[in-house]
């Protein structure tokens, strides 16, 4: 019986996600229009609803090219490998009380450790294209993804510790009891998360990896097609997976008050994050490699042992 | 002001090069024989007829000093402006020019390729950030080989303007670091801004 | 023992994002510091001056649009004011007003152009849309004047072709306080940023011999602390009657580049308003200059020079007293500015070629004529 | 890290403000009266004085002139094209043509075509081109003078 | 409306051809495709000379493509549109020509100004190709010298109807 709802769920998730990824990416064109004075995509369909359908609908149809040095196996298989990992950490989140697939007591774990294997496959689609930018994109992006695991991890350390457990629904649930969300306590947590999710994601700031005017279009250059509707599947998917996290972590999941049922509160809080990334998109130039490094190395990972020690005294002292 | 900058010029070149090459007057033309017009016929030039002769002299004097031998240092609209032959034009003359204290032309403007059909000649205008004066400079190089000495080692900015007329208009730059075409394609034959030269488009297959 | 690394070269190929155009950099990489650079260009060669030995005077004015496609005012000036030496004619004070005040309105809006299109290079998206809305300021009032967005045409030999449509003074009036608020606002959003200080502090410097053994003139030589501007050194035109002063900064990095060029933005706004204040009524060209194809300067040759956006640009036009020129070189600030990439990128990172690249701010049509 | 911020709130009062495009097929685009865009004929006050032939730099217009049939000595126009491919729109002809016969509407858009011939336009096409842009005929005409033109 | 897919409609009786007409959204696969095509163009960035300022003049926020659906990609691997802009010197054809080819199936050619249509103000230099259909099969001609930003959204949409008609079958004259 399990087995059964098991699978319903993960279809309807899997459609759930498909149509989620065509709306944010509407969402950011117009989104990042709105801010630069213009409306993004209205013609197709109202608002510009249809505009995506016809994008990916399009990308379907084009021709499959795969250059002829490119090292054919990895090159077809980069793209599942970016996109498996990015849509199985959906077996942990709980969507609000009832509606939730595994409640995995090393919830935390397993999303952390699923989710750095996304980067496998950006590496093999650079490195595979045999292109001299995408090999140099995808060696930015694993220096890069390297250096920022250990600040995103670090930073929820200091949650693990104030709830003793890694079950995500129990984190939401002690938010629940100690009536607050743990944005509040755990502030510079929550900046250090946010800073290295975007790191983790190739979003701007530190979209490196991808940067259109230096390396054309970094890791997916040779990719055409669906391969590369597939590549932004992953990139979009792995987006919501870590908004979703991290309303879970840090803005109490489907906490909020009675009016709206659980389920729209946590889509609600989705959405705000996803807003935040494409604002930085449409305002901040990107960072060069080497500072993004040192940041990473010298200030985020400081901060986040700082505020496990410190959180660690509190949970003490404090006896919560 | 500038006329003493000719002269200073003239001085120092000529006393680099050790003979009067830049200073030497033109040797006066043939004796020119008298046909000027007695003022007086001048003055009632109201009929149309005697209008037209004066018209007529007027161009006529205009075209003769017109071809009357230039000197080689003149004033070119107010700016001073000095010819030499190719043979004479040299790296050492040019860092003179650039390190010498009084002349200081620390800046190449702008190199110039001309195709004159008997000769060709290169014109170099600098101008001294420090003495606020300008120098226009003409090499004349014959057509059939025409060649003058690079002088990229003093100004860098020579370097890509000797590579544009060499490619251009085919004056060899000894000494030139890497002379090769820079605006046309490697495979390229022939200088299309020689006045000989004639655009076929067919045969190049660009119509 | 040493790890046996070889280079690798790089061809940011005529087709590139950040490239302007189409210019190709050969770059041989060391891991991510460029060892070697080399420009190829040619790519967009048209042969101007060929074109220019068969064509009468006037028929050259729109190719020098085409040079600077971003600062077409200036280069038509620039060569309506060689064949008016060789002529030596008188330039009646309006169309000198209206001269004026075209050039200055292009330069602000070719330093638009750039800033834009630097940001994007660096990663931000939007400064682009918003240096397009203000550009696009600018070339409504150019359409109204000469009635073409971009290739303008509009300077003749004597003079300008049209006077300029009755309310068209005050309309650059009111534009001139609209862009001014629009550019202190890009101070906010871009200047202080610390992202962008970080990617443009320090990196691609240029010291003042190098500037001038190399030719560089413009925004670039200002960054250095060269203050070398043709509108003040040989005041052509009538730039002596307004009070304008030169931005220079002393660091000669790629940030200094930048903060000279929105303060010549500043300044281009003062004499726009200047000159609005004291252009006279009077006649537009000079009278022998209306008839275009009647133009047959004496034999002779002239070197103009004239400031534009990218630096020095200059006619040296030598004609034969036939009414077509005998021969028309341009010289060209990005085609001499270019030439520093050899020696700017050594030692530079990947990351840094760009920011570099796109501070030299070089035009592809003016590189290539 | 203040001026970072300052950033955020210019992007944000953006996405306030209401944005400025203009939709453009549905609202039209209405240039100056001087916008040099695709030119109109008038055959009756042309005298085929070949003027604007000689000043063309890329040579596109060309025309053929007739004898007048009520006194021999005067010339009519009898076919007159402009081959839109290559011109540069760059108004000289306007500007040499001593009767003002041939002269520049702000007219700029719909003349794409699929294939090179159709941007021949012949003098029937030039003459009734009255469509300014996207004015319909009814719109006032720019006269000459209103043009500031400097004949 | 003719409807192109219904071989003999005389043996129907009038009054279900009417319903027809009216009701049924007529949808064969090839107009289908031909929609989904038409709505996102995507140009691959290839700016040669001073049309590229105006056709990015066209991206900006006054006459904005991504109403369109068009967004500039770099890379010619994303593209299917390749809008010619500017001059095509002797020594850029055989760069555009690869570029063309990188480009996957179905792909479009727009000229834009008169230097890609046929040489336009460079017509007689020697190193200009006079006109980009020399060396790729051009599908819509914008003229001007740059055409204004109107002129181009005309010519986009112009290669919209090309595509539309041919997915009906119907042959469009070549250039």
């Amino acid at each position: 019986m399990d087995l059964l709802y098991m699978t319903i769920y993960s279809v309807i998730i899997l459609k759930l996600m498909l149509a989620g990824v065509t709306f944010s990416i509407l969402f950011e064109r117009k989104v990042i229009g709105y801010m630069q004075m213009r409306p993004g995509p209205n013609r197709h369909g109202p608002w510009g609803i249809l505009q995506t359908v016809a994008d990916v609908m399009k990308l379907l149809m084009k021709e499959d090219v795969i250059p002829r040095q490119a090292d054919r196996a990895i090159f077809v298989l980069a793209p599942v490998i970016a996109f498996a990992p990015a849509f199985t950490v959906y077996a942990v989140i709980s969507w609000s009380d009832t509606i939730y697939a595994a409640d995995l007591n090393i919830g935390v774990l397993y999303f952390l450790g699923v989710s750095s294997m996304t980067m496998l496959g950006v590496l093999m689609g650079g490195w595979s294209s045999n292109n001299k930018y995408s090999l140099l994109g995808a060696i930015r992006g694993v220096a890069q993804m390297i250096s920022y695991e250990l600040p995103l991890v670090l930073s929820i350390l200091g949650i693990v510790i104030l709830v003793g457990s890694l079950n995500l629904r129990d984190i939401v649930y002690f938010q629940q009891d100690i009536g607050m969300w743990f944005i509040i306590p755990q502030f510079l947590a929550f900046v250090i998360y946010m800073i290295s999710a975007i790191a983790e994601l190739n979003r701007s700031p530190f979209d490196l990896p991808e940067a259109e005017s230096e390396l054309v279009s970094g890791y997916h250059t040779e990719y055409s097609g669906f391969r590369y509707a597939f590549f932004m599947l992953a990139e979009y998917t792995y987006a919501i997976a870590i908004a979703a996290f991290a309303t879970t972590l840090f803005l109490g999941g489907w906490l909020g008050p009675a009016f709206l049922p659980g389920v729209v509160w946590f889509l609600l809080k989705m959405c705000i994050f996803m807003f935040i990334w494409f604002w930085l998109r449409a305002t901040l130039p990107r960072a060069r490699v080497s500072h993004l490094m040192q940041f990473s190395w010298k200030v985020l990972i400081p901060l986040a042992l700082l505020n496990i020690v410190v959180t660690a005294i509190i949970k003490v002292w404090m006896g919560w | 002001m500038s006329q003493e900058v000719l002269d200073l010029i003239v001085k120092k070149v000529d006393g680099f090069l050790g003979e009067e090459v830049v200073g030497k007057k033109p040797e006066p033309p043939p004796e020119p024989e008298p046909e000027e017009e007695p003022k007086a016929e001048e003055a009632e030039a109201d009929d149309p007829k005697a209008k037209a002769r004066a018209a007529r002299a007027k161009k006529a004097a205009a075209a003769k000093k017109a071809e009357e031998p230039k000197p080689p240092a003149r004033l070119n609209f107010g700016k001073p402006l000095i010819e030499l032959p190719s043979e004479k034009w040299s790296v050492e003359l040019a860092e003179l020019l650039r390190d010498d204290p009084e002349l200081q032309f620390d800046f190449l403007s702008c190199i110039t390729g001309v195709d004159y059909e008997e000769h060709m000649e290169v014109v170099y205008n600098f101008y001294s950030t420090v003495k606020k004066h300008y120098l226009y400079l003409k090499v004349i190089t014959p057509r059939e080989k025409p060649s003058v000495v690079s002088v990229d080692s003093v100004w860098k900015a020579a370097d890509y303007m000797e590579r544009e007329i060499y490619d251009l208009l085919g004056v060899d730059f000894p000494g030139h670091w890497n002379l090769k075409r820079i605006l046309l394609d490697d495979g390229w034959e022939g200088h299309p801004l020689r006045k000989d030269y004639i655009t076929d488009k067919k045969a190049l297959g660009l119509d | 023992m040493s790890i046996k690394t070889e280079t690798m070269t790089l061809n940011m190929g005529p087709q590139h994002p950040s490239t302007h155009g189409v210019f190709r950099l050969l770059v041989e990489v060391d891991g991510e510091t460029i060892t070697k650079a080399e420009p190829i260009m040619g790519y967009l060669h048209r042969g101007s001056e060929k074109l220019a030995e068969n064509f009468i005077y006037t028929q050259f004015i729109p190719y020098t649009d085409r040079l600077d496609y971003m600062n077409a005012m200036t280069n038509n000036y620039v060569y309506c004011a060689a064949v008016e030496k060789l002529l030596d004619w008188e330039i009646p004070e309006r169309a000198e007003y209206l001269r004026v005040i075209t050039m200055e309105l292009n330069r602000i809006a070719s330093h638009l152009v750039w800033w834009g299109t630097y940001l994007l290079d660096i990663g931000a998206l939007s400064p682009f849309l918003y240096a397009f809305r203000d550009r696009d300021h600018i070339l409504d009032l150019l359409n109204e004047i000469s009635g073409a967005r971009m290739t303008f045409n509009y300077h003749r030999i004597g003079g300008v072709k049209w006077d300029a449509p009755e309310g068209w003074v005050d309309k650059v009036k009111e534009k001139v306080k609209v862009l001014r608020e629009n550019i202190n606002e890009y101070d906010t959003l871009v200047t202080g940023n610390e992202i962008f200080q970080a990617r443009t502090i320090g990196v691609g410097k240029l010291t003042k011999e190098q500037i001038l053994n190399w030719g560089i003139s413009g925004p670039l030589a200002r960054a250095s602390g060269l203050k070398i501007d043709i509108r003040k050194e040989e005041p052509y035109s009538i730039y002596d009657r307004f009070d304008f002063d030169i931005p220079t900064q002393e660091e000669g990095d790629v940030y200094a580049r930048y903060k000279v060029r929105i303060a010549e933005m500043y300044e281009s706004l003062k004499i726009i308003e200047q000159a609005c204040e004291q252009i006279p009524e009077g006649d537009i060209i000079h009278k022998k200059g209306a008839r275009i194809m009647m133009i047959k300067p004496p034999a002779g040759e002239a070197y103009t020079r004239a400031e534009a956006s990218k630096g020095e640009i200059g006619v040296y036009a030598i004609s034969n007293g036939k009414n077509k020129p005998y021969r028309v070189k341009l010289r060209r600030p990005s085609f001499v500015n270019v030439a520093i990439l050899q020696d700017i990128l050594i030692g530079q990172s990947i990351q840094d070629l760009v920011a570099i690249f796109g501070s030299l701010d070089i035009v592809l049509g003016e590189v290539d004529a | 890290m203040f001026r970072l911020l300052k950033g955020f709130g210019v992007t944000f009062n953006y996405f306030r403000k209401k944005n400025i495009t203009i939709q453009y097929p549905d609202e039209k685009v209405v240039m100056p009266a001087r916008f040099r865009g695709i030119h109109r004929f008038f055959p009756d006050k042309c005298i085929v004085c070949d003027l604007c032939v000689k000043v063309c730099p890329t040579d596109v217009i060309t025309l053929t002139g007739k004898k007048s049939e009520e006194n021999p000595k005067k010339k009519v126009i009898d076919t007159y094209n402009i081959d839109f491919q290559g011109c540069i729109l760059c108004d000289f002809c306007t500007e040499v043509c001593p009767t003002d016969a041939i002269v520049m509407t702000a007219r700029y858009n719909n003349l794409s075509s699929f294939n090179r011939a159709e941007q021949f336009k012949d003098i029937h096409w030039l003459s009734d081109n009255h469509v300014y842009g996207h004015y319909e005929e009814s719109d006032p005409v720019p006269e000459m003078g209103e043009r500031g033109e400097r004949k | 409306m003719e409807l192109k897919g219904f071989r003999e409609t005389e043996q129907y009786d009038p009054r279900i051809l009417e319903d027809i007409q009216k009701s049924v959204f007529f949808t064969k696969l090839e107009q289908l495709k031909a929609w989904s095509r038409t709505r996102s163009l995507w140009p691959l960035t290839f700016g040669l000379a001073c049309c590229a300022i105006e056709m990015m003049s066209t991206g900006a926020a006054r006459y904005d493509f991504d109403r369109f659906g068009v967004i500039f990609r770099a890379s010619p691997r994303h593209a299917d549109v390749m809008i010619v802009a500017g001059t095509v010197t002797a020594k850029m054809a055989p760069v555009l020509r690869t570029l063309y080819d990188q480009m996957p199936e179905p792909k479009y050619v727009i000229s834009m100004g008169s230097c890609a249509t046929c040489g336009g103000p460079y017509k007689e230099s020697y190193s200009v190709l006079n006109g980009v259909d020399r060396i790729v099969p051009v599908d819509v001609y914008v003229p001007g010298c740059p055409p204004t930003p109107p002129a181009l959204i005309d010519g986009v949409d112009l290669l919209r109807e090309k595509i539309r008609r041919e997915a009906k079958g119907e042959k469009v004259t070549q250039g």
